[in-house]
């Protein structure tokens, strides 16, 4: 296979190349515009770090859904509601004061869509899939988290259909918020371990 | 195979970049190319590790030119082509302005019933190996779709965790079967992979599937 | 470093295409940049070594791209605005069409005076291996400059030759000293390198500076 | 070090570009056009296979030169006047009715110019670099040579300084032919390995 034939990687000419297609397809009868929309709707609206955020809250409030969650992540965040493809085999990877969990997919770009949504680009450029495995701290350290050379780092290439998600660590002070609260604290970056959960900075994008 | 997407321990790639925003799609066609591959997969039938290999047959200037979604794109044109779905010259004719009517859809076979899970499968036998168990991983590099990635060939380590039987790729991407195995969570330590240039307190965990590996000789 | 470059036994790169006709350079412009190579590095004194590695440090998409002498330009153009002889965006003007004299070259430091050899030395001690030691290279994978290619690291293989003393790149490419070294052929069985993939009664001969090598442990 | 500035890898861009940067380094006094153009005169007219040719056809017709030249290639090699960059430490590996030699340089192109001149687009494409070490029958094959199950192929990968120069066996029925007559015989892809001289087809480029 080749991409030979297709020259341009402009994106003017990605996008002529993409709606032609696209008609089509359509004229064919191979597919329903209407579906497209549908599944690309879902994933921007529907499926996202939020999804993750709630599972995450749940289990720094509720000791015994935490421990459910550690021992079987598929069917503890299916109890929230999320499940589906690229997640159908969750495994959750609890952060400690001792032991920072960060996770990768060298091959491709394999992510726990059900709790997380589609990655960001960064997870899916060569940088971080060549780099984040050689030499975890460094990648850490540009992207903003400095790890105490006691912590050990763990990173999990998703090599097989398993997911990972990570369990960050509640941040101290924050023993009177509430599930819905703290939610709003869990970033997406904290679940794929490339960042700490902190007070005070909200959840946005990453 | 050994090719540009196994390309983790390679130097060379610059920082991670963090872009603003970080939009889902940053374009409609990467949208489209989107939806339309997931539709494609389901009319189509071909499985996930089919897929993948897919991806990893590009040539490797396209493979890191075109970016994640340039990427599906190439390969959404290579299976409907593969399939007769699109005829050859077909969508080239479109853009070059051409008003030729799509060519009809060839007869597709059914879907397949789907299986009970994707991936999971149930084997009536025991896992070879156990928590704890150090192992190696052996000396595999096919020329075809495999999820032993090179970093982390003929390297040893220790198993972490069993995972239930699974779909194995080196075979089903080619169409020569399910060959279900448990899957183990290896623990490589940084140095075993990296050598002295290994960062210190660091190690990979590693899903190996059950081939993969084999009792660590030198234990 | 474990760069594009290092790309032995790498799957993905299609056949081998021999041209009609092979003329020397494809182009006049082949030819300007290999003879303006080979007077810039004569005049600016950079080592063979620092060469090479210049070539490895390029992003991986132009290395492939651009081809041979594609990367020699880009090399040398680095290497002329590392200089000065180049100003930043001085190129770019030129092409752009503007007529601004070029600017006068900053002070250069005289030519070294050429070694006795370009990289065989005089060492005062014997060879650590001998012809028929069993070996095995060690895992060093550096950030930067190495003469060990990824498919020939944690490998054993027997020591086939004994090459005199020469300049070692790793420390050579980077300022850090001749450190002069034996150099060994040593051969290494297809199946150790490749596994089940490998072809019959088929072996590498890879030359290994004395540091890339230690006793077989397990021999 | 990146080629990012350079968006183009069009030929006639380049071309532009390799004119300007020349004009510049002119006027600048860094180099003189001349010395450019007797570098380029060098290695496309005086430099090339025959100059290994004739030293093969030597090997073939005298003993003791063959000797002499697989213990200590550089000073044979001398002998016949050849030397210099790029064949500084020559090493010559002999054909044999069992043993098959081809040479590579996986990790640049390394190749020795002396007796072979520049090396020709495919010697430097990644797919030479990256498949002979790892299946030399198959790539043999691919460039019209079938070696016998029970050749051994050894492949010599140019890692050091150190260059290889391929001794090829003398074809059968050419116990009759002089020195000159076999230098014509012997082509540059028989002294990197992967063609055999043959009878009846003199040397071209290939």
């Amino acid at each position: 296979m080749s991409g030979a034939d297709r020259e341009s990687s402009d994106p003017r000419d990605l996008a002529l190349r993409v709606e032609a297609l696209e008609a089509l397809l359509r004229e064919k009868g191979f597919l329903d515009s209407a579906q497209v929309d549908a599944i690309v709707r879902h994933y921007e609206e529907d499926v996202g770090p939020l999804n993750g955020a709630k599972v995450v809250a749940r289990a720094w409030t509720d000791t015994a859904y935490r421990r459910r969650l550690l021992a079987d992540g598929t069917a503890a965040i299916a109890e929230l509601g999320f499940g589906g493809p690229q997640g159908e085999y969750m495994v959750v990877l609890e952060n400690t004061p001792t032991v920072h969990n960060v996770v990768v997919c060298t091959l491709c770009s394999c992510y726990p869509w059900p709790v997380l949504g589609l990655p960001p680009a960064w997870y899916k450029s060569p940088a971080y899939r060549s780099r984040i495995v050689r030499e975890p701290r460094a990648v850490l350290r540009e992207m903003g988290l400095e790890l105490p050379a006691e912590v050990e780092v763990r990173v999990w290439d998703s090599s097989s259909e398993v997911r990972y998600l990570v369990l960050p660590e509640r941040p101290a002070g924050t023993e009177k918020l509430s599930e819905d609260e703290l939610r709003r604290l869990v970033t997406r970056d904290a679940m794929i371990g490339v960042g700490k959960v902190r007070v005070g900075s909200e959840a946005s994008g990453g | 195979m050994n090719g540009i997407h196994d390309m983790g321990g390679m130097h060379g790639f610059g920082r991670v970049e963090v872009e603003k925003g970080e939009p889902v799609f940053h374009a409609r066609w990467e949208a489209r190319v989107f939806g339309m591959s997931l539709l494609a997969g389901l009319r189509l039938g071909a499985n996930i590790d089919e897929r993948r290999h897919g991806l990893e047959r590009l040539d490797p200037v396209t493979y890191l030119r075109d970016g994640y979604y340039g990427r599906w794109l190439v390969r959404l044109e290579q299976s409907l082509l593969e399939r007769g779905v699109l005829r050859p010259g077909e969508l080239a004719g479109r853009l070059a302005g051409h008003k030729a009517a799509a060519t009809p859809l060839p007869k597709l076979p059914a879907p397949a019933r789907p299986a009970e899970h994707p991936f999971l499968r149930t084997v009536d036998r025991s896992p070879v190996f156990r928590v704890g168990d150090r192992v190696q991983t052996r000396n595999h590099q096919p020329a075809g779709h495999t999820r032993l990635a090179g970093y982390t060939r003929t390297r040893r380590g220790v198993v972490a965790r069993v995972y239930p039987a699974c779909v194995f790729p080196d075979t089903n991407a080619h169409g020569q079967g399910e060959e279900p195995q448990p899957v183990y969570a290896v623990r490589f330590e940084g140095r075993e992979l990296w050598g002295e240039s290994a960062e210190p307190r660091s190690s990979v965990y590693f899903d190996c599937f059950e081939s993969y590996l084999e009792p660590d000789a030198h234990a």
